[in-house]
């Protein structure tokens, strides 16, 4: 049984699941009380839960994170929204320091199940500072993981697990995608598991890594291929920590050819860790060198002229197809 | 809470035009702003300042170009004042190569050293300790110039404004701290974000002198900001002069401000500062119906004016989106 | 500042001789500490709080278990008067499998959640939105237990500081602020990192009540905590109790702490808290020689039996420093 | 001309030296003034330059950077220190979203020349919060330097770069190089320029890349091999970011074989980024995998046997030489 719900709805009807399902489940942010969230996502949740379970908190980013982390011990499942991704750098060091280490340095007598929600991610006119992706920061963190959907169900499902398990997770929820995201989304209570990526389109050709808002410029960009006889593999990897190496290796053994897209920037985006463990691991079974599309080493400009630039788009990735597959 | 000096003053009739010439361009500016995002000729996120334009004009008037402003998303009107031209202003909102960050950034992103204005990001409360940098530098130079800072009550609720104000205090900077309590942070009203009635309380745990004022009487304005910049130029330290208005128009343009009556709206809307100026000014003839409606065109004129440029103004190129990037 | 209400309190003699053993036993254990570092047999950095002793035992006496308490570097009596055994305290600064972190980290980075114990990374104020969220527990389940959270005066500076205490204003969060003002931030006093006498100060921009007291006097710190505690207990909201005091000893043992005067020093040693109760209880006939004598041997014996006992524990094994990062 | 000196006192000259020949030059942090900082890296400076040069900050780390920001928008040329590079988390946003972005956001018309000094790296028994490799989080970010010398002659001449340079540059100060390693200092003032790397150890059968801590072993593993007959070239980056490509891919071109080193975690250390720009531009010239040796993916123990299971060192670097070389 499925319906078709937008990628926000989604997130919406995960959170409204979860928080009848567990009363230890709660959400807290700027505005997520009976506003709904600056982007609408809580819509709803104050009217059937109430002030204690829904939030309004002060501008205070560390606070929200860490009053997340201290309830979080006491066996809670808080739910905190950034009003956007990019602010989570006013909370940085309650993630980096005091979520991920907590279990490490409580000897494993412990742990942190919080979710950051971060709606991150361009191509919405934002600027600097209401585009960001900041996965790479979180990845490069242990005792972090990092979740980052591109389909309505997966939304759904990964915002589930995200709660269920018993880490922290930073959950990147893609400001494009919320409502040009739509598609079907389970009835009941299904779980889309942490760390499994998904072949969105299968070939021996090629490997495309991705995820987000790119997995769609990727898939366009396939089927363009193939129009030239060539089959582009395009995993949505959907975990970013731990990322699915098991089928990445899996599709490369198929393919020997690698390209990955994604929308952060390129130096020490999450492509370079993929493509330096696929260095190590599977050198031999590598017919070209694992190519990157990704957005320049900039920021994110607010005209559209000059995001348009910066942004990873069908045609480029076509190109870098095209490159990768010609070596 | 111990009241800063009353400090006297006189304003000529120009002066006093002047003020009115301010308050009125600065409330033509956002209306028309307004309009040209409801027409979807500007795209950016737009924060009208409308309502509150006394505190901008108030605190403004008379600064020195070598004083420093840092001011926050609504406070486009200060840009103004202290010299930039509408032309500009308006091509930072249409993202045009002839705004201040060449189309990189519409809002209040970006500033002008020479002309003593600090572009903040978009992290609320993350100006403030800027403004004590600027502030440490006029100490160190043994200069009377003085750093007006701005904030909302919610920015009050950041990190950043703790650890700005304290350090402010402790080095007795020439600050005038200006918190626009607008009765709202988004959708947050005060006793949601804080448990206090008056921001201004706040200044004590930072050892200088708090004051809440009427922040739509743009003289009680002036007049608190005289004594504060006073008392900063002659090297004994900071205010925090907290102004109580509110804001007319959504959060943003695109919010519909469901959150608070009608009845609220109409209150406040009867304490506009500017027909109370208007009102002022008229009894005391300074102003007549031939200055207003010249005042008025002219006006109209510089808007008229700024928006043809902004619109014929070229967009960036689009390698410029990895320009800048290191000096 | 408003006083809190004064508490009546009647101990009886066995409570009175537990809080001398208290206070005994948290200086000796210090005092041991601060040996074993000069002989090399701990290589963690060690932060005595000897002189200190009268706030842990004033604030932590009485306590329940299932009250929680947030302390930092000083504190380490605190995690001996919530339950943590003498050997297990002792464990965690050899670096050994039996203390808290299983060797991961020395010092007070660890906690036990089932005795009401949490564990902060070493980022002054980091510790005090995780009480915030506690506290925001103890609401949910509208049970009267509380948090004792405690800070130095140097950590008031911090904008995590502000972020919590600010949130637990607005919901006023049973939780007892507990500021340790021993005068020195590391190197820099009091003078130096704000512009006010009474960090208690602070408390009224978050719309509750401070009060600074005899930190030295360990009844008057229990009186004060009682009326904090009833009072969040009961519902009305948090305290902040600034107790003056000093550290005898240097930052940490590595610092000769030049910056302060000898006199000063003697000055301050002169109000030792020890003795101060010593006589109380012996003018009241509460404490005598045998008592003492048996008193101060319990002590030695449960030290000696401490070292001994982490001195033979052992060691971790080396794999686990990649173990315990995910649960 | 040169003399001896070891890390910390070459650091210290450097700082010296550029206050001596530029007013504008200050420095600010946490017991940096008459205590001469934590590691006593600016000892003497506060004597010699008074409290306005060498300024004792609250604990503030957000404060202390945006202060050098906003001193550094009139011209000056702040130094900051953090007490250890851990402690960068709580000054991130200013870092990351102030310093990274203002040039770029203000149209190129300003700069941020900020130096933020960091006391990074283990291998001292500092634990989790006082032995942290934060750069990968500041190279990921455009608009940032990363500077981290390994020599006293680097940290001398890196040091005066990076404070004459008109960007902000995070400088990390390896703390177990601080005293250990000592060496010839230029007399004068002569700058070691950001950007380019240093040959340590020629050798024409592999390329070792490493940086900081890292360079010893790096070079004792080389001698090792070079008893078997295998030359190891051995480049010491210096600078992260920009990072010397050339010289890499000369080096690379002659020994067809790369290995890199580095004590930050593996997952999105510099190391990934190193292998897939060679990967991408340099596949043909590769005989074997680029590989790497880095801290496993885990925080920081403080146990001595459970730090060395973590740290890299001459065994592990050996050892990956020979898999690297065998291939
Ligand atoms: C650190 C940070 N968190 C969240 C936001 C999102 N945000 C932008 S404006 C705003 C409300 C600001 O309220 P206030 O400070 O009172 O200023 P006002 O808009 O009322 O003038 C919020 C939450 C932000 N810009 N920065
Ligand atoms: C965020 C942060 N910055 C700097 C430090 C380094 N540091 C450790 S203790 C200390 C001084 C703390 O002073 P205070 O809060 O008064 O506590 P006290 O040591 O006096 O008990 C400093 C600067 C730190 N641990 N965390
Ligand atoms: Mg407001
Ligand atoms: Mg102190």
């Amino acid at each position: 049984m499925s319906k078709e719900l937008s990628y926000l709805e989604a997130i919406r009807e995960a959170l409204a699941e979860e928080m009848r399902r567990d009363p230890k489940v709660f959400v807290l942010g700027e505005d997520v009380g009976p506003y709904g969230g600056a982007f609408g996502v809580t819509q709803g949740l104050y009217d059937e839960f109430g002030e204690m379970r829904v939030v309004d908190t002060p501008i205070s980013e560390s606070a929200i994170i860490g009053v997340s982390i201290g309830a979080a011990l006491r066996g809670y499942r808080p739910v905190a929204e950034m009003q956007f991704a990019d602010f989570i750098s006013c909370g940085f060091d309650q993630i980096v320091n005091q979520a991920a280490t907590l279990r490490y340095r409580y000897g494993g007598r412990a742990s942190v199940p919080i979710v950051v929600r971060a709606p991150s991610g361009g191509n919405v006119g934002g600027g600097l500072y209401h585009s960001q992706n900041p996965e790479a920061w979180f990845i490069h963190r242990p005792g972090l993981k990092v979740v980052a959907p591109s389909t309505a169900w997966d939304a759904k499902g990964l915002l589930k697990a995200a709660i269920r398990d018993d880490n922290p997770v930073v959950f990147l929820e893609h400001k494009y995608l919320y409502r040009r995201a739509k598609g079907p989304v389970p009835e009941g209570d299904e779980i889309v598991p942490i760390g499994v990526a998904a072949t969105r389109r299968e070939g021996a050709d090629a490997t495309l890594l991705t995820y987000g808002a790119m997995v769609t410029p990727s898939l366009e960009a396939a089927d363009r291929l193939a129009k030239e006889g060539v089959e582009v593999e395009v995993i949505d990897l959907r975990t970013l920590m731990p990322f699915d190496k098991a089928a990445i290796f899996a599709s490369l053994d198929k393919t020997n050819r690698v390209l990955v897209v994604h929308e952060d920037v390129k130096t020490l985006g999450l492509g370079a860790e993929l493509s330096a463990v696929i260095m190590e691991e599977k050198f031999d079974a590598l017919d070209a060198p694992v190519l990157r599309v990704t957005y320049p080493d900039t920021h994110a400009p607010f005209s559209h002229v000059l995001e348009a630039f910066n942004l990873p788009n069908t045609d480029k990735i076509t190109a870098a197809l095209r490159t990768l597959v010609a070596y | 809470m111990p009241p800063i000096k009353r400090t006297k003053f006189k304003l000529a009739p120009e002066q006093l035009l002047e003020m009115f010439y301010w308050l009125k361009l600065i409330r033509a500016f956002d209306e028309r702003l307004s309009i040209l995002v409801k027409q979807g000729q500007v795209r950016s996120g737009v924060y009208t300042g409308i309502g509150q334009e006394a505190i901008i004009v108030g605190t403004c008037f008379g600064l020195r170009k070598e004083d420093f402003i840092c001011p926050l998303h609504r406070d486009l009107g200060s840009f103004l004042m202290k010299g930039v031209e509408a032309r500009v202003m308006m091509s930072q909102m249409f993202a045009k190569t002839t705004g201040l960050s060449k189309g990189r950034d519409s809002a209040l992103h970006s500033g002008v050293t020479e002309l003593g204005i600090f572009g903040n990001t978009s992290m609320l409360g993350a100006n403030l300790p800027i403004a004590a940098g600027l502030g440490y530098t006029f100490k160190m130079e043994k200069v009377d110039n003085v750093v007006v800072a701005y904030f909302g009550e919610g920015a009050s609720n950041t990190g950043d404004f703790h650890e700005a104000l304290n350090f402010a205090g402790v080095q007795q900077l020439p600050i005038v701290f200006i918190c626009e309590n607008n009765q709202y942070a988004y959708s947050v009203p005060l006793e949601k974000s804080m448990a206090i009635d008056d921001v201004a309380i706040r200044a004590e745990g930072y050892g200088f002198d708090g004051v809440a004022i009427n922040g739509n009487d743009v003289l009680a304005v002036y007049q608190a900001s005289l004594g504060a910049i006073a008392r900063a130029r002659a090297g004994d330290g900071p205010t925090l002069i907290e102004c109580k208005t509110y804001r007319w128009h959504g959060h943003s343009e695109h919010d519909k401000a469901f959150y608070r009556t009608d009845e609220e709206l109409a209150m406040w809307k009867s304490r506009d500062p500017i027909p109370t100026f208007t009102t002022y000014l008229r009894a005391r003839h300074v102003l007549d119906d031939d200055k207003q409606k010249a005042i008025e065109e002219r006006i109209t004129t510089t808007i008229d004016d700024a928006v043809e440029f902004a619109l014929n103004a070229p967009d960036p190129a689009p390698e410029d989106a990895v320009t800048d990037l290191y000096a």
